[in-house]
């Protein structure tokens, strides 16, 4: 199979599939809103679809809670390769306001290492902030992801006495 | 045989075998514009197959036929799209050419009855249960409207009227079977599923996808077979009529769905009977009256 | 049959559609987005630090180093680091074009230097801060802000003993 | 008409031997009593018409020494509330479980043995489903000797699944995995089918457990309102504002008119946009795209108000102890009564258009019943009891905020099925129109937030408020610096109880939609974790298990 080439591919035919790993919902509707007549994704040939068997990316949402840990390793391990993330809001990026609590992992950075440690590529992510991440914005991540636009924050450090 | 019989015939079968997916991203844009969007771009749904046929397939446990089902339902349904185009451009209508085409259908329906079973995913096998529910009512549909269309032809010189209804009867079948709105009911539950081929991936995927799509064309053009064939006696106004018919019926199904929801498999089995059974009242009403 | 009306209700609205990101997004005037600190005006208290909900903001001491560490990635945008900072040195802006492709470039600090503790050489508060409240205080009280907390308790523990002391006095001797 | 006196007169007269303390509260009355009572205080608050709103336990060996139960009943008609304390053995700490006399409390006893370790006596002993399932023996973690650093040293969470008793995987095998049917929550409905019908139904949830109570119970004051937001995403700032109503009843602070009358105006914006939500929703599980596109078109309308008025399409942020944070100024007022205006026209021709479908109409009329009695019963809230003919509002019977100038006519449908409750959420999405104009038009001037707030540590109150999907209702026992003990019950707590009855005879194409008539939000609900064993009691088969056979 080759990657790249498939890859290439996805640029023009992306199939996203919903994986909520225990959010507060708020990211949830803006991701279907974001399928809705305003923003229409399907313009750039972006498809909900149900089975994760189908999908290209999984748009990770929520802090990923201990109970749904087993079952979105799962989903991402039946999804075939090349395999994305979209990793939407503040749960998904940095365990948001809860990253600190008891039952939950506390973001993709966490999972990804404990994929990782499974043997389970993931071919590409991407980090969208936001609470929630706004339907433009979760559009700009997978842009950013695909290389269509170009990712504008970069980190920084400033001296505050210069 | 006639060279230039042989040369519309392929011509057709390309035209035929090329245009389900391109058709299909038409459907996707008018419907897009129904809900005041924009939609993908025309050759989407093409984009969409050439990235599933660079995917991985992923296969679950025990599921080695899948493979091969969904390689024999692109064979079957291309062979179907096949049959048509030769049938239209040599003008072959007859009960034999009837039967070869409601077999094919039917085989069809096996097999995604089949790969839903390789996959053991509970919603597929619901899925493709309620399709077979489904399909008897249809199939009885189909095979009853095809027989009227095949004496309607024969008394056409008298009448136009029972034709135009036993094409009409077909259409409606022909939609009902196509797995579109409010009659998709394979597809189980909304957003647990995506029916029978919930468990397919990649290439698989793609080849199921294609199939349900030519298998739809298919559909679509019978009734503009039934009357082109029986009707046109120039060979190039039944050819361009038989597609040009065929690509507007198709968006005449898209723009139903989009205005309708899903049925159930109950309220979808009593409506299709009661549309049935009404319209062919109506085509012996006409036949006696002619 | 009234339902076909919908065909009627997309022709007279048509397109909704905002072709973001070509067409720019839906947004308000009072869109609260990413915070912008300014390191000019920023002395390093902390205040945003404690109230911030999902700790997004965070003190990281480091030797004679203080950063404010802001991570976009886990801020929930309610602004109330803009609310409570007494500098004024935190902006609201309308940014949201975040995503980034590593979780390295959500984070922004801005580096303090802190000042060393008069009698233990301890770093504490930052320069900038110690600055400006010298400025603003009685001069018999500066002597004690250049102290860490632990030797400024300990100064202060000393004057309270002596006075006690002296307190005592008359009384064991009367 | 029943009152207050009343009420404790009876259980003064009846039950002299058992109540050991009765005071007043701003917004309800406690009676204490003693422990092994319970079942006969609670037999005779039901003869008196009680509805059970919540019940909360507490651990207060800190304060008090004993862990404490709190059981808030309501006489709606009358807007009175009655909490029965039993306080409990700090070392084991028991009760008498009611749950064959108040069904509603099955989930809230369930709850408090699995996070407190309370035991309630004369139930039949059930697996534990609270916390996951590799969670250690005889840890609780909403006790104060536990926190949140140590339970994090406990637990590690396993990426693996373990095998379940329940046999949950029976059904849906992952890849699907349990994935909500509207909105692709991670909740998980089993149910047992002969052939298309469904002849039970058992909820596996609690899949979104955060331990949001806990990390409350360590935040301040003001910083716990941006916490209960995120309890829900979708009707956030009904719980914010629950919250924060309860903070304020416990304390007594004066709320200025205008920060009451900016979030009665929000909580109706959020109300539509939510009822909005659910309509395109309900739709899109019916088939019906176009129609889920369009509505979703004209809710956009009202997500760019919210971010107008607020500064945030969701999670708006507004609300902290005392009042609300930032004004709003004439013009943006003057806006949303345009928005408004245009809305309501909009939907009203989208309601005719997309109810008149006809795979919609019949789909929607005469599935997933619930009866009145059966309504009340279960002690559902909201449209849910509504559409049962249940005529409770909390901005009716407890009057809150804007709600006690300016009161809503409230819709009620009595027949029950999911049609019913679909048009209870239309007509509220109308009346919250009328209401937003009306708040935006008699809005008082003046401060929109308390000056001084105090706090002092144990005093208890309650908040409630009239989400979109029902009652929200939370209690707070002040502590010095952060809550000491924070409830929350959202209205999905009470309602999904009654869901496998709906579901009953249901068919299965059916099914998602009936399950998403109560408006569900597994995210409210899941802040604690509790799993209802409710199955048909016929013969019950596995969907799996048809497939094997008919195979």
């Amino acid at each position: 199979m080759d990657l790249a080439k498939a890859l290439s591919r996805l640029r023009r035919s992306l199939w996203v599939f919903h994986l909520n790993t225990g959010s507060c919902n708020g990211c949830d509707i803006e991701v279907l809103d974001a399928l809705t007549p305003y923003f229409d994704v399907e313009r750039f040939g972006i498809k909900l679809v149900a089975s994760p068997r189908h999908a290209d990316v999984a748009l990770l949402t929520g802090p990923i809670t201990a109970k749904t840990l087993p079952k979105v390793v799962k989903a991402l391990q039946a999804m075939p390769r090349p395999r994305l993330v979209v990793a939407i809001g503040a749960c998904a990026v940095g365990g948001g306001i809860w990253f600190d609590s008891y039952s939950v992992l506390g973001g993709f950075p966490q999972l990804e290492r404990l994929l990782r440690g499974l043997g389970i590529e993931i071919d590409g992510v991407v980090y969208v902030p936001g609470c929630p991440a706004r339907p433009e914005a979760i559009i700009y991540g997978i842009t950013t992801l695909l290389g269509v636009t170009q990712q504008r924050i970069r980190k920084r450090v400033r001296s505050a006495s210069g | 045989m006639d060279p230039i019989l042989v040369l519309a015939s392929i011509l057709l079968t390309l035209a035929l075998v090329a245009m389900p997916p391109l058709i299909d991203g038409v459907e996707r844009k008018v419907r897009a514009s129904i809900q005041s969007r924009i939609g993908p771009p025309i050759i989407q749904t093409w984009l969409d197959l050439m990235k599933l046929l660079a995917k991985e397939i992923k296969l679950p446990e025990s599921s080695e036929l899948a493979a091969l089902t969904a390689l024999l339902s692109v064979v079957i349904s291309v062979a179907l799209l096949c049959c048509l185009a030769v049938f239209t451009a040599v003008r072959m209508v007859s009960v034999g050419a009837a039967l070869a085409i409601v077999m094919l259908i039917a085989s069809l329906h096996g097999l995604s009855l089949l790969t839903a079973c390789t996959t053991a995913n509970p919603f597929a096998a619901v899925g493709s249960f309620r399709r077979v529910a489904l399909t008897i009512v249809n199939e009885a549909g189909l095979l009853l409207s095809i027989a009227l269309a095949l004496y309607s032809i024969q008394i056409s010189s008298r009448s136009l009227v029972p034709l135009a209804i036993s094409a009409a009867m077909l259409a409606i079948s022909g939609f009902a079977n196509s797995g579109r709105l409010p009659y998709d009911l394979h597809e189980a539950e909304p957003e647990l599923a995506s029916g029978t081929v919930i468990e397919l991936s990649g290439p698989l995927l793609a080849a199921e996808i294609y199939s349900h799509l030519a298998e739809r064309m298919a559909l679509t053009a019978l009734p503009m077979y039934v009357l082109f064939a029986a009707l046109a006696k120039n060979l190039v106004v039944r050819c361009l009529g038989f597609l040009a018919g065929s690509i507007g019926l198709w968006l005449v199904f898209a723009v139903t769905s989009t205005v309708l929801g899903r049925s159930r498999v109950d309220l979808a089995i009593r409506s299709l009977g009661a549309v049935y059974a009404s319209m062919a009242i109506a085509w012996t009403g006409a036949v006696l009256l002619c | 049959m009234s339902f076909i009306k919908i065909l009627g209700v997309a022709l007279s609205r048509g397109r909704a559609t905002i072709r973001y990101p070509l067409e720019p997004p839906l947004i308000t005037p009072y869109f609260r987005g990413r915070i912008e600190i300014d390191p000019s005006k920023c002395v390093g208290c902390g205040a945003c630090a404690r109230i911030c909900p999902p700790k997004a903001i965070e003190i990281v001491e480091q030797g004679d180093k203080l950063a404010i560490r802001y991570f976009v990635g886990r801020c929930i945008f309610c602004a109330m680091c803009f609310d409570v900072c007494p500098q004024s040195a935190i902006e609201v802006t309308k940014d949201f074009e975040l995503a980034s492709l590593t979780l390295e470039d959500l984070y922004d600090e801005v580096v303090h230097s802190r000042r060393r503790c008069s009698v233990c050489g301890e770093p504490y508060l930052t320069t900038k801060l110690v600055d400006r409240v010298l400025q603003s205080i009685a001069p018999e009280l500066r002597e004690r802000l250049e102290m860490c907390p632990r030797c400024r308790r300990e100064s202060v523990m000393k004057v309270i003993a002596r006075a006690r002391i002296r307190y005592a006095e008359p009384v064991e001797g009367g | 008409m029943l009152r207050r006196d009343q009420v404790i007169d009876v259980l003064k007269r009846e039950m002299s031997d058992s109540v050991l303390e009765i005071s007043e509260l701003r917004s309800a009355t406690i009676v204490s009593v003693d422990p092994r009572s319970l079942p006969r205080v609670s037999i005779a608050l039901v003869a008196l018409g009680a509805r059970l709103r919540m019940m909360v336990a507490s651990d207060e060996r800190p304060w008090r020494a004993c862990f404490s139960l709190y059981y808030i009943y309501a006489f709606d008609r009358e807007g009175t509330n009655i909490i029965i304390h039993a306080p409990l053995d700090p070392d084991r700490p028991t009760a008498p479980s009611i749950v064959d006399l108040v069904r509603a409390v099955d989930w809230y006893e369930l709850e408090a043995r699995d996070l407190l370790g309370i035991e309630f006596e004369g139930r039949p002993p059930a697996p534990r489903f609270i916390l996951p399932d590799d969670w250690p023996e005889g840890v609780y973690p909403l006790r104060k000797d536990v926190s949140v650093e140590q339970l994090r040293a406990l637990y590690k969470p396993s990426p693996l699944e373990e095998a379940r008793l329940l046999g949950a995987e029976e059904i849906v095998r992952i890849p699907i995995g349990p994935y909500h049917p509207a909105l692709h929550e991670p909740e998980y409905f089993e149910l047992y089918v002969r052939g298309e019908k469904v002849v039970g139904a058992r909820y596996v949830g609690f899949m979104v457990h955060r331990g949001i109570e806990k990390l409350g119970e360590s935040m301040k004051y003001d910083q716990v309102p941006f916490i209960a937001e995120r309890i829900c995403g979708i009707c956030g700032f009904v719980h914010s504002t629950s919250y924060c109503q309860a903070v304020e009843d416990a304390l007594g602070i004066e709320v200025p008119e205008r920060a009451e009358f900016i979030r009665s105006l929000i909580l109706e914006i959020e109300r539509v946009h939510s009822h909005l939500l659910w309509f395109g929703v309900a739709l899109h599980l019916l088939g019906y795209d176009t129609g889920f596109m369009h509505v979703w078109r004209i809710r956009e309308r009202v997500m760019w108000l919210a971010e107008l008025l607020t500064g945030s399409r969701k999670t708006y942020g507004l609300n902290v102890v005392g009042g609300v944070r930032r004004d709003i100024d004439r013009d943006r007022l003057d806006k949303a009564r345009q928005v408004v205006k245009e809305l309501r026209k909009e939907f009203a021709e989208l309601v005719k258009i997309t109810i008149d479908v006809p795979q919609v109409r019949a789909r929607l009329r005469g599935t997933g019943y619930l009866s009145p009695g059966e309504a009340q019963v279960f002690a559902v809230v909201g449209p849910t009891a509504r559409g049962s003919g249940i005529d409770i509002d909390v901005r009716k019977d407890f009057p809150y905020a804007g709600y006690k100038r300016i009161r809503p006519r409230v819709a009620v449908y009595s027949e029950g099925d999911n049609l019913a409750r679909t048009l209870v959420r239309v007509d509220e999405v109308f009346e919250s129109l009328d209401l937003i104009e009306r708040f935006i038009d008699e809005m008082p001037g003046g401060a929109i937030r308390a000056e001084k707030i105090e706090y002092e540590p144990y005093r208890i109150g309650i908040g409630s408020v009239e989400a979109p999907r029902g009652e929200v209702i939370h209690m707070v026992i002040t502590g010095s610096r952060t809550p000491y003990r924070w409830r929350v019950r959202a209205p999905t707590y009470q309602n999904l109880i009654a869901v496998p009855t709906m579901l009953r005879g249901v068919d299965l194409a059916d099914a998602p939609l009936t399950i998403a008539s109560i408006d569900p939000c597994f995210s409210c609900t899941d802040r604690a974790i509790v799993i209802n064993v409710a199955t048909g009691a016929s013969r019950s088969v596995s969907l799996r298990e048809i497939v094997r056979r008919r195979r």
